[in-house]
Parts: C-alpha cells; structure tokens; sequence
C-alpha cells in the first residue's frame, strides 16, 4: 500500500504547498542547475509574498531541492524521495533532458505531475506520459526558428552552406537530428557534420575543420565553456562566414556574455526571452532581476520563473494538490495575461502536454554604447526598438 | 662503544631475533657469524634502525639510541654496507657517492672524502659516470663500501661484503676492510665465510636461531668443536 | 556455522524489511544499496579474487544493458533471457580484452581498463545507429514503458518487486562469490594473487584462471546493467558507461575489504547509505558540502583501517583477538571450525 | 631404470651475461643428484629452465622422453614436474593447509579430496602441528618444509629442490635428510641445488658441479669434493680434509 | 595538417606538464594520485586570485601559485597519504592511498564548488585574444607562451632532479628507499618533497593553462583521465616519458579530429593507447622488469 498525498492543507496543520525541484546542483552542470535553483525561488518568493494560492487559503508554496548531481540514478532516486519523503505535491525539473526522462518516468509510476520548464529534448513529452508537462521551447522548435530565419536572410545575400557544431550529448545531438532532417528540405547543403565532447579541453580542431569547410552559415549548440572557447577559437582563427547561429544555452548564459561576448560579436543566437524583447513587464523582471543577482536573467531562468506562475495558476484552480486535479487544471490552462507573457502570449499545452508554440526570437551580439549586448532582432515584432540586423556577418 | 641488550624482533607472527647481547669496542674489527637465516641481518639492521625492535636496547657511545629513527643514526656516526649492495642502480657511481654523505657534518667534507676515497679504491674514479647497474659485482661491492666511508662514520657493518664475489676479491675486500679500521674505523662484519672472516677478526659471536650462543675471539672460535662442526664443515 | 550468523541475521531483516517500510523511497535507497553490493562483489571477483584492480567494470554494465534492452524493444526479447545474453557477451568481451591486458602489471592494468571502458563511453556517446538499429548515441536508449507490463517484462510500477529481485541477484553473487573463494578456483586466484611463480609452479595456468574470473565477473556486470536499465528504464551511456560507475564498485570494494567474499557488500551497506544521508540531510544546503562530507568519511576510512571496514568488524563481533601471544613467540590463533 | 630427466647441450644468456653454458646432464629415474657451485654459478637459472620460467637459449631439456623445451610451468606441473624456490613464495596470507591444498587441486577438482591430500602430506612434511597458521608466520624451517610440501602435493615424479636446506641447524639438517630420503623411497627422482656438503654427501648419488654456467665437473659426491678444479672454484682455495 | 601538428604539439607540451607531476609522484613513491585532476584546479584557482584580486600577471602567479601548492602537497602527503603508506610498508602499489587520493580530490573539489560556486571564471588578460600567424598556421598566443612555460619549466625540473642535492635525494629514495635510508636521507620526508614538487609542476601547468581555459570546480577530471594515460604511454615514472607521451597525445588527438568526428577523437586516443600497450606493456620508457 502506498500512500496518496493528501491536499497541502490537510497535512500537519502546515498550510504550505511543498513543489520539489530537481536540478544538478553539483557536477559539472552545476552552474546551470544553480540559475534555475535562483529564478525557481525568486518565482516562489514572489507567488508567496503575493499572498500564495489564494484559493487554498493563501497556502504558501515552498520548495524542496533535490539533487541530480548530473546524474540519472540519483536524479530518479530523488524524485522517489521527494514524493515518499516529502511528499511534495509535483516536482519541476531537472534541467537536463537526461536526467529529467528518467525521472519523470519515476514520477509517473508514482502519479506525481513532472512539470518540465527548461528540458528541451522531444523525448520528454513524445513518451505519452500522463503526468508530464512541459513548457519548453523543445530542440525541434528552435531548429525551425532558425530556419525560418535563414530563409528570411537568404533575401540580403545568398546562403548555401552550412556547418554544424554541436557538442555531442543528447541536447546537441537531439538538435542536429533536426537540422539534418529539416536543412535539406529548405535547399540547405550540409558541408560539416561536427560533434565534438563538450568537456574538451580545446576544440581549436572543430574550428579547423570549420574553417577548412568555409560554409556560408555556422549553427551551433553549445554549452557555456565550450561556447566559450569555440568562440575565442572562431576569432582567432579568423573563421568569418555570413552568420554564426547558436541554439541558446551556452550562447545565453551570463557568463558566456561575460567571459566571451567580445569574441561572438555579431552571433545569432535563438532564445526564448531576451533582457531588451519588446514584451510587457520584461524589463521591469530584468531590472528586479539585476537588482537580486546583479546578473540578467538567462532564457532558461525565464522558463523556471513562468514555470512557476503556470504550476501556480494550475494549483490556483485546481484547489487541490492531487495529481489528477492537478492535471486536470494543467491540461486546461490557458494564461494570457501576467507573469508569464514575458515568455510566451499564451500558455497552453497540446495532446502531448507541451507547450507547442513558444515566442521564440532572434539575438545578435551586438555594441551599443560600447558595450557587447545580447540585442533582439528578429522577429520584428519583438525585435528591440531600432535595432538592425548584422548581416552578412563582420568581424570587428 | 656499541651496545646491544636484549634484542627481540618479530617479522609479522615469526621471531628472527630473541634476546641477543652483544658489545663492540672503539676501534675493533667484530664479527657476527651464522648460518642463513639465522638472524645476522635482522641484528644489523636493528642497529641500523631499519628494522623495528619488538623488545631490548641499542646503546650508541653511551646514549640509547632505541628510538632514533635510521636516518638520524647515520648522523650518530652509524653507516652500513648492506646486503646486497642495494646501491641506486640508476645513477652513476658518483652520484652514488655524493648520496653518502648528506647528512651535514659529511657533508661538510665531501670533496675531501670523496678524493680519499678515489685514493683508497682508484677503480672508482675510472668509473665515476658509469652508471651503476652496469657495474660488476666487485665493483659495485666497492661503491656500496665507499658510499658507506663518505658519511664518515664511527661504526661501519658490513652485512655479507663477499656475497657472489671470486675468492680472489673475497681476499682483496678482506684486505680493504683492515685497511679501514686501521684508519680508526670500528668494523662489524657479517659473513657466511666464517674461515676467513674469523682470520681476520678481533673478537667474533655466533649467532644461532636469533640469539648468540658463542663469543670469543678469532683463533678460539676456529678451534671451537661447534663452530667447526656447524659452519666449516668438519 | 556461528560466523554466518550475523549474515542469516541480515538476510531475515533484509527479507521482511519491505513488510515494515512502504515506503518507496526507502525500498529504493535500498535497491541502491544492494544494486551496488551486487556490482561491487561482481567486481571484486576479479578486482578483489584475481588482484586485478579493474577501473573499466561499466563497460560490461553497458554491455550487458544495452544488449538486453536492444533485444527487448527490436525483438520483443523478454530481458529476463536478455540479460542473460548481456552477460554472455560481456564475459565475451571481458575475456578478449583479458587476453592482451592480463599480461599487463599492477598500474598499467589499471590504467589500461580505464582507456577501454572510455573509449566505449565514447563510442557509445557517438554512434547514433548501427544499421537500423537505433542506439541513440548520448541520447540513449529508453526501455519502453509498457502500462500492461508483466513479470516478463522486467518492468514494475512498485518499487517491491525490483527490491526482491536485487534482493535475490546479490543473494546468488554472494554465494557464487563465497562458493569461488572456497572452490579449486578460489584457492587458485587467491595462490596467484599471492605469488604468481609459486602459482604457477602448483599447475597453475594463471592467465586461464584469471580470464575464468574476469568472464565471471563480468557475465555478473552485465546483468547488473540489464538490471540497471530495468530499473531507471533509461540507458544513459553517461550513467552507465560512466568512470563513475567503475569507480564506485572499486571504492565500495576496498571500503568494505577488497578480496573478501562478504567485504563489497559490507563496503556498499556503509558508504552508500551514508552517500544517500549526506546528500538527503546535506543536499540542499550548500551545493557541494554533501559530496565533501562523503569524501571525509571515506578518507578517514582509509586512514583509520586500510585494510576495508569488515575485518575490524568481524573482530568486534567475534569479540577475538587475530593472535595470542604465547611464551614471547606469536602464534596465530587456530579458527574453532 | 631409465633416464628420467635428459639435458642436451643447454645454453642461456641474461644480456652480456652468460648463465648456462653447453650444459648437458642426465638424470635416472629414483636418482638423487645433487648441483652445487658458487653463488651466481647458474644453478638457480638451470632449475628456472627445467621447470619452464625461463625459455633457453639454445638446447633441448628431455622429460620421461618427450621434449618439454619451452613449456610453461603449470603444464610441466601437470607432467610431474615439482618445484622449491630458493626464496621461498608461501601464500603468506593463507594456512599452512591451504597453500598445501592449492598443490593438492593440480590432481583433483574435489575441494574435500584436495584438503585430505593436503592434510596427508602436510603430516609426511612434519608440518602438523602447523596447519593452522598463516604461512607468513612460519619460521624459516617450516617454510621450507612448506615450499616441500606444496610441491609434494601436486604428486609429482621429478621434484627440484632448491637449497631447501639452507639456514638449518645440523640437527634439522638432519630431519630433513631423513624426509628427502622417504620422498625418494616413495617413487620420486630428486634434483637438489644444495650447499650444505654434508647433507649433498650424504644425499647424492651423482653431483654436478657448475661455475659461470659451465659444468666443471661431474660424479660421486666423493669424486667431485677432491677434484681441485671444484676445490679451487667453489670450496674456497682452502683445501682441507 | 601542419596547423594539426602545430596545434597538438602545443597542448601536448601542456599534458606533459601535468603528467610529470603525476609520474614523479608515481615514479618516487609508487602512488597513483587519483586527485591529480583536482589539484591542478587548485592551482588554476590561486593563480585565478593572484590575477584579479592582486592584480598579478598571469605568470607572475607563478611566484605564489608554486609555493602555495607545493606547501599544500607536502602537507597532503606528511598528514593524509604518509600514514597510510606507513601501514601498508611493504605493498609495492598500495591501493588505499590510491582510495585516499581520489577521496580528498571529492572532498577538494566539492569543496571549491561549495565556496566558490560553480560559474565558469575566465581570467581576462591582455592577450588572451591575440594570435600570431605564421604562414598559413595561426596561434593563440597564451598557447604559445604555454608551450614556452612548459618547455622552460620541464627543463628546470630536469636540472632540478639531476644537478640539485635534493633532486638527488628524490631520485635516490625513488630507485631504492631503504638504502636512502642507510644514507641518512629521511624517506618520509623527501616522500613530502616529491609530493609537493609534482604539485609545483602541476602549479605551473595550472598558470599554463588559465588564459586560455576556463576554470570551474569540475575541471580536473577533464585533463585527471588523459594524465593517467599519459603517464602510462610514456612509462610509469618516466620523466622523458611523460613529456613525449604528452606531445604524442597531443598531436594524435589534433591530427585525428581532421578525419573523423571531434567527439571519437578521445577514443581513437585510447584505443590507440592500448594498441601500443599490447605492444609494448611497459609504455616508452618503462622498464619491462619493472612492474
Ligand atoms: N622482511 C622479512 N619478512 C619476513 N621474514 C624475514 C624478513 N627478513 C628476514 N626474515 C626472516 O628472518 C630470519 C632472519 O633473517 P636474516 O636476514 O636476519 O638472516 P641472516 O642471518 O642475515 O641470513 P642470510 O645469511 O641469508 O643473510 C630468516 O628466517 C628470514 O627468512
Ligand atoms: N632474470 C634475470 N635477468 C638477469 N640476470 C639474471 C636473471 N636471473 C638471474 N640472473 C643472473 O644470473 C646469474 C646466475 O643466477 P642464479 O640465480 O642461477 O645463481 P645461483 O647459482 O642459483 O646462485 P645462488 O647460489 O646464489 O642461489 C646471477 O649473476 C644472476 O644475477
Ligand atoms: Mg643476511
Ligand atoms: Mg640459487
């Protein structure tokens, strides 16, 4: 016999929602997992000083960390820990496509909600899990951003050629599966087919290779320290194709703008949100956000906060922490207006329980006054006022 | 000079050494004899101080030296050709020298013992950078001993300087090691050549399954019905 | 009969311990445990037996779960004869890579399994398919989840059924393990483990006994992999072709006594039920100070009793001393039988 | 009774250094035959060839007429072919019975029958007593009768024995001429490296003698202590009575 | 191709660094330090310091990264390892110091994250961008100067151990430590020493490599693995060995990555490695009598 988690309310006389999240908080991932733990609790700061879920009584919501360590066995063994243990109403998480595929299926054996807000792999929700849900922009639909995008450049100045660069674990290789299946079909030619280990401790031979291919268009998936040595590498090398397109990540962590935003002066890059993105009450989150951290927040911790707000709006109408309630309210959602516009108009999931049509846009590494910013460009909706696209790529 | 009470020492659950006595006088040639494994190396090294002593006592001009760790002993004045040579077989027969004398008070002297010693075994000066695993047997024998004299020590032992070595360099070391303590060295000497060894002795023990059964000088020993009995093969 | 006591003892409180804890993330921290003992103790059979000091033993858990799950999604192979095939094939392998390495002294054995198990990592972590067969490079392989499942599928939604068949598995290790260290072959590993020449003087053909114990340790391995993507239904080629996994069966191992039957087993019931407290009372506190408080207790371990964790404990149950000193000569005490 | 053991013209260099040197020698079968020489002569390297550590250079060892140049130890075991070390290898961590009984396993599978084999011999080796104690804790002489009594266990029918009886008292000496006799009685051709004379005087029907790797000479133990050649390499230049 | 080579000799030189220290420790006192990895992180991190918040140049570092860290290895070794070395005296690898070496790398490396967190730091130096073209072949020029650090420092330490008493010492107490004993040379003590110098050449490799890498707590397992084989390919305590290992390392790893995916270059590394193995067991340089 195992026991169901009764509604928050009832247990201990405690009025508080317990939401588990699993991270990597130690590993190699770490800094990553460290992002998401800081905009997961700013959310849950905010929900609680707004009075938490108001129709539980203003029950507050607390969260209980987990560690993966980057790894699955852990990652699965606390997902059974918070639900047994601390009997955490759903658990967000895990950052990592792979510890967050099999630990979610954890929690589904365990009919507890996996409400994933940064995993991007497909596998996540294509799985037909009942309890999963994602608001994600997933590897398929930035690779059709960045299409999309290459088609409308293809106007200015001819592109043919494309080099993929992308580091060789399963969020990279999920990507490039996209790019190999959807490139040629738009009259790309692939010239360069390039995985290399991000734990590299020098990649100077990807970008030989790169810059032995010449291609017209560089696409790349990277995390933060390889991003960081392929660009200084580019540079160096003086690799100068028409564009270089990075899939986020890496490319839009602080540090990558911090440590190597010189060198990827004029990158693109895909993302979900960006500091300048033309949406109501962004700056006002960026500037609290630089106010606490003294950092801009990335796309990934803007996923965690909305996350957050979605998980509340479901606990809002739900009424209830049980997990077919919950799912219910989760299935049904609809937000349009609040928090989480910053990341996309609507929240809402389709038969597969992802969110399918996120607000994607297009960044580019550009100076102003001076200094190397992550500018909105594409699309031009949400593009920041006045700004120009680079294109065909300049060096300094 | 030397002193040594009661020596016990255990390897793992086995006794090598059980009670054994012995003294050494300033400027004597003492020899410890016995059959294999009967404990003579064991008694060298606890003087040493390389091996540790389950019980008993090592006196060293008067100061009980029990637990002075080996490498200060050497600086005590107490220096080993040990069994085997055991010289650093990778570098040259230089290098091998030098290594004798780090403690400070040798070192003080180096070069100076370092040309008594080319004075004494000139073959080692041919041989300076000859790497020392290449060396013959004799040869070798003469940088462990000469390795031993550069930290100018008081007491010098020798454990088994004839192993492996022709009849004629048996007599030459033999020679060497007279010539030695006339240069106001006291010797111990541990060998299997129990005929020769006692020829040129002072005074001798026997040591029999860890402890000493028999002292006595030189000339007695030879004439001694056990002695010839179990270790001349008469 | 009396040192098996306290083994019986475990065995009955392991056995009905899931009669008093339902709880699943007990049953798995559990699970952990044992899964570790197992692999530790399939390890130790040739690490520990054969004084092979392998760091390359998540290559046969790769091996082993990438065959049986392979076998299950593309032929509908229950694992349950699968895993069986996995470990055919790793103890295939063990033995191939045998042949060369064996030969091999001391560190560079080691070292030499540590370049084999991460050029398979690599390898794993690259090809995206071998003919039609998807292997999924980094992106693994997930063990499909079957809602219907049945004891056939090697796949539950209670944490219980995985509880006593890991219960079981390390059951049968152990006593292979034990039934080894007192056959022909036992004597035999242990002989070469102690001076090969003299081994070999006795009729010894060392490099044969030493592939029979590495074939056995790893047909065990590889199970242990089936059983490892049984459980997580995820081969993450990360997780289990990882160093960390190697690493951890020699930790446990010389934790809990390298070369002993019951030490492995001792060494994971210790470490990894102290790993699963520090990073549950720790884990959410400072990122990291789990992690150090887990090395600190194993480094003073290994300061305290090098020799693993099981001697001094089997000291303080049997309240004896190793040896009597009798008459100033010491003399090893004689086992009562 | 026939040749058991048969060595023809055995040659074996370490680098520069030669160990054996046109070596040939044959052995009857129920023989005792003694090898002494200086140290460094070759002697210990001549067994090392016989049992298969060491492959030689040039030459042929025959055993019970078939070749066994070349062949690995265990299998020469299996052929009968029992080994001491000089440096004695007990499996320290282990009793006295079971590094026996890993001797017994080369002539059975059966763990029972091994320890009955191995408690027999160890009873014959006068080792009972000792059964029960781990060989590292063994006295010198036990380990010798130790390193006899594994080779013994394997039931082998040419046994080499390799200076079992150094660092024994004369009256151990004795003990162990009295066992090595009974091994001979019991059906096994010994070959000995030994530098206890009175034990090789009284123990030996033949006696080689080697030095550098050479035979210098060969015969009756009788013979071969007056010849002057051996006097002058190995007995030390001192002749005495 | 030419540009490969150039490229991996210049890694190479800085793997054969790290692996001198790794096989002197090896070399002299027979342990396998597992926490290699972690203590060149270390390192990176001291020199880290020195450069933002003293103000240093990254190669000044080397004034304090090098005593610092050999103070720390000598501390490791006399407290932690020297006292299990001294239970297992007569073991000729003892595995548990191995096991002690790889649980005070967790410690130390969970240990920085705890303190410093895990973001990924560069240190920015006024030429971390630069680079130098020589015909066709560009570099990086803290690559270069990495190199120059390499070769000059690999030099230093070659006269250290042959010219120096205290070289000699190491290398006495390495070939035979009981005679060392005999010569009044405390093994103890130069087993610290050796210690600490494989931590300063590590130091150096550390300074080395931070203009041109990125430091977090988790670097070390990137360069821990390709240090061991290093180590091995060139010979177990091999000094000649280890930086030819390192070089060959380096260039296999560049050239290869022409011909086939980046991500199998690691594996073509090590099956390569093992190839050799098969063919020579003792590495390079290493004695066959030896192990
Ligand atoms: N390290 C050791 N471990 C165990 N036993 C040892 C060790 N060293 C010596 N012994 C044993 O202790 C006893 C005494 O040995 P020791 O070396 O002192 O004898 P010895 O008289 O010098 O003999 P030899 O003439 O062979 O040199 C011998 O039985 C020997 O086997
Ligand atoms: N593996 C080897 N490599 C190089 N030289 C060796 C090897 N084995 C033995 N030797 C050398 O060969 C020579 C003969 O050695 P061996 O052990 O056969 O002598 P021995 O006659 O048994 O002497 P002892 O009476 O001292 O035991 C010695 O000089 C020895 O150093
Ligand atoms: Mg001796
Ligand atoms: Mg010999």
């Amino acid at each position: 016999g195992k026991q169901e988690s009764t509604a928050g309310q009832g247990s201990g006389g405690s009025n508080d929602i317990k939401i588990g999240a699993i991270l990597p908080l130690t590993g190699d991932a770490a800094p990553l997992g460290d992002q998401s733990r800081k905009a997961i609790q700013f959310a849950v700061d905010e929900i609680n000083a707004k009075g938490g879920i108001k129709s539980m009584n203003g029950a507050k919501l607390q969260v209980v960390w987990g560690d993966s360590q980057g790894n699955q066995q852990v990652a699965q063994s606390e997902t059974s820990r918070l639900i047994t243990q601390e009997k955490v109403a759903l658990i967000t998480g895990a950052y990592q496509s792979g510890m967050t595929i099999p630990a979610s299926q954890e929690a589904e054996k365990q009919k507890k909600i996996w409400f994933a807000s940064v995993p991007s792999d497909d596998l996540v929700t294509s799985r037909g899990l009942k309890y999963v849900f994602r608001i994600a922009d997933t590897s398929s639909m930035r690779v059709k951003t960045q299409i999309q995008f290459l088609n409308d450049m293809k106007k200015k100045s001819d592109i043919k050629s494309i080099a993929l660069v992308y580091e060789n674990s399963s969020w990279g290789q999920g990507v490039a599966k996209y790019w190999k299946e959807e490139l040629p079909k738009n009259g790309y030619d692939i010239v360069l087919n390039e995985a290399y280990d991000r734990k590299a401790a020098d990649l100077t031979p990807v970008v030989s290779k790169v810059k032995n291919a010449n291609p017209d268009v560089i696409l790349m998936v990277s995390y933060v320290q390889d991003a960081t040595l392929l660009a200084k590498g580019f540079k160096q090398q003086q690799v100068k194709p028409k564009a270089f397109i990075s899939t986020s990540g890496g490319t839009a962590d602080p540090q990558f703008l911090k440590n190597a935003g010189e060198d990827a002066l004029n990158w693109f890059d895909v993302s979900a949100w960006e500091p300048d993105v033309n949406r109501p009450g962004s700056k006002e989150l960026d500037k609290k956000f630089v106010e606490k951290f003294g950092t801009h927040p990335s796309g990934e911790q803007i996923k965690e906060y909305a996350g957050i707000y979605t998980i509340a709006d479901a606990l809002e109408r739900a009424k209830s922490t049980d997990s077919d309630k919950l799912r219910d309210a989760l299935k049904a959602s609809n937000i349009t207006s609040g928090p989480t516009v910053i990341y996309t108009k609507t929240i809402h999931f389709d038969s597969t329980q992802t969110l399918p049509d996120p607000s994607l846009v297009i960044a580019q590494f550009q100076k102003v006054n001076g200094k190397i910013e992550r500018v909105t460009v594409y699309p031009a909706s949400d593009a920041r006022q006045g700004a120009n696209i680079v294109f065909p790529y300049q060096a300094q | 000079m030397l002193k040594v009470n009661n020596l016990s020492v255990h390897y793992g659950g086995m006794q090598a050494l059980s009670g054994a006595s012995l003294q050494v006088f300033e400027g004597e040639i003492v020899s410890i004899v016995g059959s294999n494994g009967a404990g003579k190396s064991t008694l060298i090294n606890s003087i040493s101080g390389m091996r540790k002593l389950t019980s008993g006592s090592v006196e060293f001009q008067g100061q009980d030296i029990t637990a002075v760790p080996a490498h200060e002993r050497v600086g005590l004045g107490i220096a080993q050709v040990p069994e085997g040579r055991r010289l650093f077989p990778l570098m040259t027969v230089k290098e091998n020298l030098l290594l004798g004398s780090t403690i400070p008070e040798a070192k003080k002297h180096r070069q100076e013992t370092l040309d008594e010693i080319y004075e004494l075994l000139p073959r080692l000066k041919e041989r300076e950078n000859q790497i020392a695993k290449t060396l013959s047997g004799g040869e070798q024998q003469m940088v462990a001993i000469g390795r031993a004299l550069m930290s100018r020590p008081k007491l010098l032992m020798f454990d088994e300087p004839s192993l492996g070595l022709s009849p004629l360099l048996v007599k030459q070391l033999f020679q060497l090691i007279q010539q030695i303590n006339k240069g106001g060295i006291t010797i111990m000497l541990v060998e299997q050549n129990v005929r020769q060894t006692l020829q040129i002795v002072d005074r001798s023990y026997v040591l029999e399954n860890g402890s000493i059964s028999i002292e006595g000088n030189g000339t007695d020993l030879l004439n001694n019905e056990h002695v010839k009995k179990a270790f001349l093969g008469m | 009969m009396k040192r098996f006591m306290p083994l019986l003892i475990a065995a009955l409180v392991f056995l009905v311990l899931p009669v008093f804890v339902q709880d699943d993330y007990i049953l798995l921290a559990c699970i952990n445990i044992f899964l570790f003992a197992y692999l530790a103790t399939a390890w130790n059979i040739v690490g520990g037996f054969a004084g092979q000091l392998s760091f390359g033993h998540s290559a046969f858990m790769a091996i082993g779960g990438y065959i049986s799950s392979l076998l299950f999604i593309h032929l509908g192979l229950t694992p349950w004869i699968g895993m069986i095939i996995g470990g055919i094939v790793s103890a295939i392998v063990a033995v191939l890579i045998g042949v060369p390495t064996f030969k091999l002294k001391g560190a560079y054995y080691a070292i030499a399994t540590i370049a084999f198990s991460g050029g398979l990592l690599t390898i794993l972590n690259t090809v995206q398919h071998i003919g039609k067969i998807e292997l999924g490079a980094s992106e693994g392989i997930v063990v499909p989840y079957k809602s219907d499942a049945t004891f056939l599928d090697f796949q539950f939604v209670e944490k219980l059924p995985y509880y006593y068949i890991i219960y079981v598995f390390l059951a049968i290790i152990l006593f292979v393990s034990w039934y080894i260290d007192r056959s022909k072959l036992g004597f035999y590993l242990t002989a070469l483990r102690e001076d090969e020449d003299a081994a070999k003087a006795l009729g010894i053909n060392t490099s044969r006994v030493k592939l029979y114990a590495a074939a056995i340790s790893a047909f065990f391995t590889g199970i242990g992999g089936t059983y490892f993507g049984q459980l997580t239904m995820y081969i993450l080629p990360d997780t289990i072709a990882g160093a960390g996994m190697s690493v951890q069966m020699v930790f446990l191992s010389i934790v809990g006594g390298i070369g002993t039957v019951f030490g492995p087993f001792v060494g994971s019931l210790f470490l990894t039920t102290i790993g699963e407290i520090t990073r549950v009372s720790l884990g959410d506190s400072i990122p990291g100070l789990h992690l150090v408080i887990y090395g600190t207790i194993v480094a003073l371990i290994i300061l305290f009793c090098p020799k693993g964790i099981l001697e001094p404990l089997q000291n303080l149950l049997s309240k004896r001393k190793e040896r009597k000193v009798i008459d100033g000569r010491v003399v090893a005490n004689q086992r009562s039988k | 009774m026939g040749v058991l053991l048969q060595i023809n013209d055995l040659n074996k260099k370490f680098g520069g250094l030669t160990v054996t040197k046109n070596l040939t020698l044959s052995i009857n079968e129920g023989q005792i035959y003694g090898i002494i020489g200086p140290n460094g002569a070759g002697k210990s390297t001549l067994f090392n060839q016989i049992s298969g550590y060491i492959k030689p250079d040039s030459g042929s060892i025959v055993y019970n007429g078939k070749d066994i140049t070349g062949k690995p130890p265990h299998v020469l075991c299996h052929e009968g072919i029992g080994r001491t070390f000089q440096i004695v290898k007990p499996f320290g961590n282990k009793t006295v019975l079971y590094n026996v009984a890993v001797g017994a396993f080369a002539r059975t599978n059966n763990r029972k029958a091994a320890l009955e084999k191995a408690e027999e011999v160890i009873e014959k080796a006068g080792l009972g007593s000792r059964k029960d104690v781990l060989a590292k804790n063994l006295t010198i002489v036990d380990r010798k009768r130790l390193e006899i009594a594994k080779a013994l266990a394997t039931e082998p029918k040419l046994l080499l024995l390799d200076e079992v009886l150094a660092g024994l008292t004369p009256s151990e000496v004795d003990d162990a001429v009295k066992l090595i006799r009974e091994i001979r009685e019991s059906g096994v051709t010994i070959l000995m490296i030994e530098h206890v004379m009175r034990a090789v005087m009284q123990l030996c029907e033949r006696v080689l003698v080697i030095s550098y790797g050479e035979k210098i000479a060969e015969g009756t133990p009788q013979d071969v202590t007056q010849d002057p050649i051996v006097i002058e390499a190995y007995l030390g230049g001192e002749v005495h009575a | 191709m030419l540009q490969a080579v150039v490229q991996g000799i210049l890694m190479g030189s800085v793997y054969g660094l790290i692996a001198l220290g790794l096989t002197l420790i090896f070399g002299i006192m027979r342990v396998i330090n597992f926490g290699h990895g972690t203590f060149l992180m270390m390192a990176m991190f001291i020199s880290y310091f020195g450069i933002t918040f003293l103000g240093l140049h990254p190669y000044l570092t080397l004034l304090i990264v090098v005593p610092v860290i050999f103070v720390i290895g000598y501390v490791t070794n006399r407290w932690l390892i020297q006292p299990v070395l001294n239970k297992e005296q007569d073991v000729r690898e003892p595995i548990s110091a191995l096991l002690l070496t790889a649980a005070i790398a967790i410690v130390i490396e969970n240990g920085f994250l705890a303190l410093f967190k895990a973001d990924y730091r560069v240190a920015k130096t006024s030429f971390s961008d630069q680079t130098i073209q020589l015909g066709s072949i560009i570099i990086n020029t803290p690559k270069l100067y990495a190199f120059f650090l390499c070769a000059i420092v690999t030099v230093l330490f070659y006269l250290f151990m042959n010219r120096t008493e205290i070289g000699r010492r190491i290398r006495a107490v390495g070939q035979d430590r009981n005679a060392a004993k005999l010569m009044g040379i405390s093994v103890e003590k130069t087993f610290s020493i050796a210690f600490g110098v494989g931590m300063a050449l590590l130091g150096a490799a550390g300074v080395a490599l931070l203009p041109f890498n990125q430091l977090y707590p988790a670097i070390g397992s990137l360069f821990g693995t390709m240090a061991f084989v290093t180590v091995v390919l060139g010979g177990l305590g091999s000094i000649p060995g280890a930086i030819i290992g390192g070089l060959l390392i380096g260039i296999v790893e560049s050239v290869s990555s022409l011909y086939v995916p980046y991500t199998l270059s690691p594996m073509i590394v090590l099956y390569g490695f093992l190839i050799f193995l098969f063919i020579r067991p003792s590495g390079l340089f290493g004695s066959p009598h030896d192990w």
